[in-house]
């Protein structure tokens, strides 16, 4: 029984020296940090396993609200947690911003457009670029070399067998990956609906163009005159639409004499735009 | 010169991961870069000569006077425990840059099963209060230059292409049991 | 009544302590050089598991946020003395095999991890559910990898020898380098099953929608 | 004439007329006079276990990349490689099946799971030898008296008591590729005649155990011809794929090899260290890298 | 037997400087049409003096050199001027060009020269290169003019002729000094009166021994040092000859002045002697045709501006159907799709190769053979940089050196595993190069 | 209640608590595991002394201590402070049958304890028992089988007890084997000393 009482006491004490020092501690060393930090943390499971590859808990906090961690960063916590830390991101930086998808402004493949050289070299298109600009005749259009699907992390590209690369629109999450890694800026990200796409990038004159592909933008102005909008413009030898103005009403894709501009199924006309 | 061969005994002929599996979570968990794991590797080694000696302590000044020995796993992990959070508030408060270089890690370390293993192994080996030291510094260097040389591999199988179902953990668990295997050769040395 | 079902059978696959989430990792190497090893280790790491969670559980309201992990541990470390004076009063053979890794399970991630994630959060009888799935999962994955190295290691199962005479012991598998190959190797062959089974899902899912 | 396109590809337009396969096949080449050696030494011993380990290493790689359905690189030579020295360096009187599963597992685990040629850490003949001796450690050392089927327990190394003459042309018992030091040392010669191998990390390997052996006052003759330490110097240590790439860290590796083996013979409680001392060293390897980059042209010159 | 001037690293290639080594330096007539880029050097392109109808004379300034790091262009042949338009160039990328017609009478403007060009004084004779629009022949072309004015507070000490024309195949440089050593030399003592060097070194690659034994005999007595070079490539890297011939070594992105050595090649040197004895302007250069996908390989003294078609079939045509047309030598020359492109003043070189040498090389796994570490002359990890470059990891690249690689091509020429190095180093270097641009602007 | 204030005294009544139940669980499961621990070790000294029934323990000063031994990583008792303890058997008329006392050695996988009996009379070897060991099962663990415990039987300090002349090695288990031959090897002399010493005294 006396052991008992020892055993009692000394815990006790313990338990009174460890949790004032923490309390002192806690006081004392306060650091002002993010408050989504501190509530991530506390959504967060606290073991401190590693399990994240993360330097703890806290360090995941950390990262996550700065960006540099998903969401679901944490193994252990399963999808209760990812949610509740998606819940803590989310009122902190509001609202969801409309998807962007990448879009491919290139319509010229092996088919379309000629080959000034053949290549050898490595499959990358930002090395053909470098190597002497590359073997396609158009300096300005698709190389081939796949380099967006190699460095899409989310596999939401394949090449086709024409020779270029597509995008599966339902996995693609906008990060922007491809349009960083294209040494011909022929992809950009746009709203996910909008359906119709002038699909070149040449700034070459017309002549140009059409010695080189069958299927460039000739700059004939048509589309230009016929969108009731005003959201096609023709500079530079080039169409380019205006998305901001463009209802995805279709008109320009009639009309163009080279079938440069591409309409996509599933994406109907924007009517609120119209109106306004 | 006792003390070196229970030093270089802890670090490689009984490797705290390698041969007596105490703190794998970390060691799985901290090893894919060379940087971090040098980091989580010094944290580690100063935690575990604490809890060297903060058990030492309390093992000779409480519970052994007080015949308190079946709370000895509570009254460590609970040291070691507190321990850990003063440092890491004190360096977080105080020296910034060291915490920012360490003391991110010491949370980790409270659950690291190699501290606490260490304390009782030191105890239940009745080291005395220097080779407590001695094998708590040892342990946290063999820990260390396990992450390391496994960080050093994983960055390089980083590039490699591994079939897809030993992707990650799978492929890490075999490094470490080749590792392991490498190591297996000081077996019986000391 | 779902829900309790879902939570316990999520501890045996989906999130598998073992083979998913990597945690408790320790054990799960060092004491599996026997079937029977593993199966003890698991069975007490359970014990522990579901005590805690329970107790926890029940104390959520009482303990300040503050002070909860220091508390956590305090319940949780109880538990292991007492399994660990308990088996080595009732079966030393196992104690001894198992040595340091019984008061190790204080800081096995398990345990703290599903108090903190489940047990501090959930009512008492959802976090027990919780804490036996997870045990059982747990248990039949340690079992599983100590039949394993058992198996091949020695020629033995449980302790009972069911290899042919003749038969050359596989002895890595019972060091430790054959602990980390014998999980890796595990571990992938979880990843292609769980593949399969996914692809069969999809596979279903677009039959039925299609 | 105008018709053909041209061939546009970034410089330099010509090749090195040395490949990969045509070093795989120099290494063989150079491996020829040690499996000679066995054989004569061994008889059919030798022929049975080097064969044995090259069928099941190709045909491992082979069956392995076939179930990834990936290309199948057999032609290159690696699997041949390993398989060979694999197979040189187990016990000749050890059962086939034992060869079998060795190499297997220097295939599929020490190569094939990092991602085949190129990517494994370890050098994957030794890591089946050594999971060869962890599991069968009785059979793994267990050697025959050349030219007999007399079973010696023990390697010279332990044994002692035999001439350097003796150790030189290799009629002792050992494993079959590193008994005869004159076969390794021909294939050395050859492999370094043909730019396939790096002097440092053998002369780094063999030039520490010589030192260690001469201040710790031992045989350093006996230390340097007995064992596999030659073999392992000459083959083992000196894989490319498992060794450094910067000069610096190539007499490192070596050293340290040379290190680890000497710790390990000297107060080791195993007879022979050659396997874990590359094993470790090939751990060692990415830091080495790392840890000696060599100074670029003009780094740390002062600007006149 | 001297002991020849050694560098660590470097690869052995084929040399087959035998094709051309023994063929004399044959003129090969001016071209009915010449095509001039306004860009031929390193730095800003030289803005035009003439207009669409404009008739010219051989060595009338038709591109003015626009700043400090540019270079003037002259008229190569005499006539109209045609277009003045973006024509494809060597490097792949349409460049603003002064297209000529040639009227055939070869009319000359009127040139100044000096009979004894060395009594000029150091700032004429930079005036006069300057004036010449030379740049450096071996084929960066960096303009002359800014190389002999070397920046604040380097004192050059040492001017290297650079005679080792490392390139295989490639013999310009070698015809070059074994048929004009007397100005050849001449070039050089001007050349270190323009920069103030104390003493002029000239290293020739020792698998040139005619050219090395006319350089000796009339360098004796000039007080000039010839030295022979190893035949190995890079030699004639200016990074390498300096640590061959010196033993020092240019400090990291920093200028061959900064160790007190300025260094020239030989074409260079005729050319400057050429501007100050006769005030010609660079319009004409040696270089070689050669391949085994040439009838004729031969040498041939060319006006700037001469498209390739024209000299190839000056050469007999192609031997066979052409695999690669390369602008210089196989290490670094660069591969041409279009034989319309002009012959611009850093070409040293016409090299066809067939199809059976260009064979296409399927990269394998990297063994980490480490060979192209030994190679390497500048000591980088091509190895690592590849895998770096491959992966996007950017930073770690710069972190090892990417930016000192310069492109010689030994790490690809060695590789056993046929891997792309240097083109993804390359890759590695340009995106660092916009990296920084970005952060900087 | 302020919040600190409740922090420590939620944290120090839990702490209590738990000391309180753990003080119970011992004391609960104290004389069991004395009693099992007392059993092994009176089973592994009557092994190791075939004859005995019961043993007393008799606290031995060796001369000068044990060898110091560089393999268990520790100074051995010797010291004035740590007495050695030896295990004198006792045979059915309480007449001493011999004694045992314990030794390490460092095996594959650590250390391995050894319990070695002494004859009195013949002061040679007449059993080894292993304590405890961390050996490779199968391998290392051949040790514990008593054809290589055997081997001991009857050797004694006269004739230094060398591996592979007076022991067999277990195949494939050399160090395993060698640990237990030098650890036997290494104190048995001064055991004995001690041992004799510390019955004259009484």
């Amino acid at each position: 029984m006396y052991n008992s009482l020892v055993a009692l006491a000394s815990m006790g004490g313990l338990g009174i020296v460890l949790s004032v020092g923490l309390v002192i501690a806690a006081k004392k060393f306060a650091v002002q940090v993010d408050e989504r930090i501190e509530e991530i943390e506390i959504a967060l499971p606290g073991v401190n396993c590693g399990a994240c590859g993360f330097a703890g808990c806290r360090s995941l906090a950390e990262a996550i609200a700065e960006g540099k961690a998903p969401v679901n960063g944490c193994p252990v916590g399963g999808i209760d947690v990812a949610s509740k830390i998606a819940e803590i991101m989310g009122t902190a930086s509001g609202n969801a911003p409309e998807r962007k998808v990448a879009q491919v402004l290139c319509k010229g493949g092996c088919a379309e457009a000629t080959q000034r050289a053949e290549y050898d070299g490595p499959n990358d298109c930002r090395i053909m670029n470098i190597i002497q600009g590359g073997d396609k005749g158009c300096t300005y259009g698709c190389l081939g070399g796949g380099t967006c699907v190699e460095v899409c992390p989310f596999n939401a590209m394949y090449m086709n067998e024409n020779g270029l690369p597509v995008v599966i629109e339902e996995k693609c999450t906008g990060c922007g990956k491809c349009v960083e890694a294209c040494p011909r800026d022929i992809i950009i990200l746009v709203g996910e609906e909008y359906g119709v796409h002038i699909r070149c990038r040449s700034f070459a004159p017309g002549k140009e163009v059409r010695q080189v592909c069958k299927v460039g933008c000739i700059a004939c102005r048509r589309c230009e005159k016929e969108c009731p909008y005003d959201a096609i413009t023709v500079t530079n030898n080039l169409a380019q639409i205006d998305y901001d103005k463009c209802t995805v009403c279709r008109k320009c894709v009639a009309v163009c004499p080279v079938h440069t501009i591409e309409e996509q199924e599933g994406k109907p006309e924007i009517k609120a735009k119209k109106a306004g | 010169m006792e003390y070196l061969l229970l030093f270089i005994g802890t670090v490689i002929v009984n490797n705290f991961v390698l041969v007596q599996f105490l703190g794998i979570c970390p060691f799985l968990g901290v090893s894919k870069q060379v940087s971090t794991s040098v980091g989580m590797g010094i944290a580690t080694t100063f935690v575990m000569v604490m809890a060297a000696l903060a058990s030492w302590l309390i093992e000779h000044f409480i519970l052994v006077p007080l015949d308190l020995v079946y709370l000895r796993t509570l009254s460590f992990i609970l040291v070691i425990a507190a321990l850990v959070q003063l440092v890491e508030m004190f360096l977080h408060k105080s020296i910034p840059g060291l915490y920012r270089a360490m003391g991110i890690f010491l949370p980790l370390i409270t659950t690291n099963c190699a501290v606490l293993g260490l304390s009782l192994n030191a105890v239940l080996r009745s080291y005395n209060l220097g080779e407590s030291l001695v094998y708590g510094f040892g342990a946290g260097v063999g820990f260390t230059l396990a992450l390391i040389l496994m960080a050093g591999i994983r960055e390089e199988l980083e590039f490699a292409d591994i079939p897809k179902p030993l992707k990650g953990a799978a492929i890490a668990l075999i490094t470490a049991g080749l590792l392991s295997l490498a190591f297996s050769g000081f077996a019986g040395m000391i | 009544m779902n829900k309790m079902i879902k939570d316990f059978l999520r501890g045996l696959w989906d999130e598998h302590p073992t083979f998913r989430i990597m945690i408790g990792m320790c054990p799960t190497l060092a004491v599996t050089t026997s079937a029977i090893n593993g199966m003890g280790m698991a069975i007490a790491t359970t014990f522990v598991l579901i005590c805690s969670s329970l107790l926890i559980s029940m104390l959520k309201k009482v303990i300040p946020g503050g002070v909860r992990i220091p508390a956590y541990i305090i319940v949780i470390a109880t538990f292991v003395t007492t399994v660990d004076y308990l088996m080595q009063a009732y079966t030393p053979d196992l104690h001894e095999a198992l040595g340091v890794f019984i008061p190790l399970i204080v800081v096995n991630c398990i345990i703290l991890g599903r108090a903190e994630a489940y047990a501090s959060k959930m009512p008492v009888i959802w976090s027990a559910f919780d804490a036996l799935g997870m045990g059982l999962g747990f248990t039949w994955g340690l079992t599983l990898i100590g039949s394993i190295r058992e198996l091949l290691g020695s020629g033995t199962i449980f302790g009972f020898s069911v290899a042919p005479d003749g038969f050359t012991p596989f002895a890595i598998l019972t060091s430790p380098p054959g602990a980390f190959i014998t999980l890796g190797v595990l571990l992938a062959l979880m990843n292609i099953i769980s593949d399969k089974i996914a692809q069969r899902t999809r596979a279903n899912q677009q039959k039925t929608a299609s | 004439m105008e018709d053909s396109r041209l061939v546009l590809s970034p410089s330099p337009h010509i090749r090195d007329e040395d490949t990969t396969e045509k070093i795989m096949l120099t290494v063989v080449a150079a491996l020829v006079p040690v499996w000679a050696a066995a054989t004569y030494f061994f008889g059919f011993n030798s022929v049975r276990l080097v064969l044995v380990s090259i069928l099941v290493a190709v045909g491992s790689e082979a069956l392995f990349l076939a179930i990834r359905r990936k290309p199948i690189t057999i032609w290159d030579g690696s699997a041949l490689v390993t398989g060979m020295l694999l197979g040189l360096s187990l016990p000749p009187s050890l059962p086939t099946w034992m060869a079998i599963l060795g190499s297997f597992i220097a295939i599929v685990i020490g190569k094939q799971v990092f991602g085949g040629l190129g990517a494994n850490p370890f050098n994957p003949a030794l890591v089946g030898r050594a999971v060869l001796v962890a599991s069968f450690t009785s059979q793994m050392t267990t050697w025959t008296m050349p030219f007999t089927d007399a079973v010696t327990s023990a390697t010279p190394l332990v044994s002692g008591q035999v001439s350097y003459a003796e150790l030189f042309f290799g009629t002792v018992p050992g494993s079959l590729g590193e008994t005869s030091a004159l076969a390794i040392l021909l294939g050395g010669v050859f492999l370094f005649y043909r730019g396939v191998l790096d002097y440092r990390i053998p002369v780094g390997f063999l030039g520490t155990v010589a030192v260690l052996s001469f201040v710790f006052g031992q045989d350093v003759a006996y230390q340097l011809l007995s064992g596999s330490l030659l073999f392992g110097a000459v083959f083992m240590a000196t894989d490319m794929v498992t060794s450094p790439i910067t000069p610096v860290g190539r007499w490192i590796f070596g050293i340290g090899c040379g290190l680890v083996l000497v710790l390990i013979r000297f107060w080791g409680s195993l007879p022979e260290g050659l396997t874990y001392s590359i094993l470790l060293m090939n751990a060692f390897t990415p830091l080495i890298n790392r840890w000696t980059r060599p100074r670029i042209y003009g780094q740390g010159v002062k600007q006149a | 037997m001297v002991k020849v001037k050694n560098f660590r690293g470097g690869v052995h290639p084929e040399y087959n400087k035998h094709i051309t080594g023994d063929k004399p330096i044959k003129v090969l007539p001016a071209p009915n049409e010449v095509v001039i880029p306004l860009a031929q050097h390193a730095g800003a392109p030289a803005e035009p003096l003439v207009t669409k109808g404009d008739s010219v004379l051989v060595g009338q300034e038709i591109g003015r050199s626009a700043g400090t790091i540019s270079a003037a262009v002259h008229a190569s042949v005499s006539g109209t001027v045609v277009a003045v338009e973006p024509r494809q160039s060597i490097n792949g990328r349409e460049v603003l060009s002064v297209v000529i017609e040639n009227d055939g009478q070869d009319a000359k403007v009127p040139m100044a020269g000096h009979p004894d060009p060395i009594q000029l004084s150091s700032g004429e004779i930079r005036q006069r290169i300057e004036a010449a629009g030379i740049v450096g022949l071996g084929g960066a072309a960096f303009p002359t003019a800014a190389k002999v004015n070397p920046p604040q507070g380097c004192k050059i000490e040492y001017l290297l002729i650079n005679g080792s024309e490392c390139e295989p195949y490639l013999t310009a440089d070698q015809k070059l000094m074994e048929e004009y050593t007397e100005d050849v030399i001449l070039g050089a003592k001007l050349l270190a009166k323009a920069c103030g060097a104390e003493k002029i070194i000239i290293a020739v690659e020792a698998n040139k021994p005619e050219a090395l034994r006319k350089m000796r005999a009339l360098a004796g007595s000039n007080a000039i040092e010839v030295v022979a070079l190893v035949v190995k490539y890079p030699a004639g890297g200016e990074k390498q000859l300096i640590k061959a011939v010196l033993n020092r070594e240019v400090p990291e992105h920093g200028l061959p002045a900064q160790c007190g050595v300025l260094v020239n090649n030989v074409g260079t040197a005729w050319a400057v002697a050429k501007a100050c004895k006769h005030g010609q302007p660079l319009i004409e250069r040696v270089i070689t045709v050669t391949g085994d996908g040439i009838k004729e390989p031969a040498n041939y003294l060319v006006r700037i501006g001469t498209p390739f078609r024209d000299i190839i079939d000056a050469a007999g045509g192609f031997a066979g159907e052409p695999g690669k047309v390369i602008a210089g030598g196989p290490m670094m020359g660069l591969a041409q799709f279009d034989l319309n492109v002009p012959i611009v003043k850093g070409v040293a070189g016409i090299l066809v190769l067939s199809n059976k040498v260009t064979k296409e090389f399927d990269p394998m796994p990297c063994i980490k053979c480490a060979r192209c570490v030994d190679v390497c002359p500048v000591y980088l990890m091509p190895v690592t940089i590849e895998k770096f470059a491959m992966n996007a990891m950017w930073d770690e690249a710069e972190d090892y050196g990417a930016m000192d690689c310069i492109e010689c091509g030994c790490c690809t020429y060695i590789c056993p595993s046929k891997r792309a190095l240097l083109s993804w180093i390359r890759l590695a270097k340009t995106e660092i190069a916009e990296l920084q641009r970005r952060q900087t602007s | 209640m302020n919040e600190s204030a409740k922090m420590i005294v939620v944290l120090t009544i839990i702490a209590m608590i738990s000391g309180l139940l753990l003080a119970q669980v011992y004391h609960l499961t104290y004389d069991r595991i004395q009693l099992g621990k007392a059993q092994a070790l009176r089973g592994s000294i009557l092994a190791a002394l075939p004859g005995a029934v019961d043993f007393r323990v008799i606290e031995a000063h060796p001369v000068g201590g044990l060898e110091d031994d560089r393999s268990t990583l520790r100074s051995k008792p010797g010291s004035d402070s740590d007495p050695l303890l030896l295990f004198q058997g006792l045979d059915e008329n309480g007449d001493p049958v011999g004694f045992a006392y314990v030794c390490e050695g460092v095996g594959y996988g650590g250390i391995i304890k050894i319990m070695v009996g002494v004859n009195h009379t013949s002061e040679l070897i007449s059993g080894v028992a292993i304590l405890e060991h961390v050996e490779t099962p199968n391998i290392g663990s051949l040790i514990e089988n008593e054809s290589f415990r055997n081997q001991f039987v009857g050797k004694g300090t006269a004739d230094p007890i060398a591996l592979g002349q007076d022991i067999d090695r277990i195949t494939g288990a050399t160090v395993s084997s060698r640990a237990v031959t030098e650890a036997v090897n290494r104190d048995l002399s001064n055991a004995l000393q001690a041992y004799k010493e510390a019955i004259t005294n009484e």
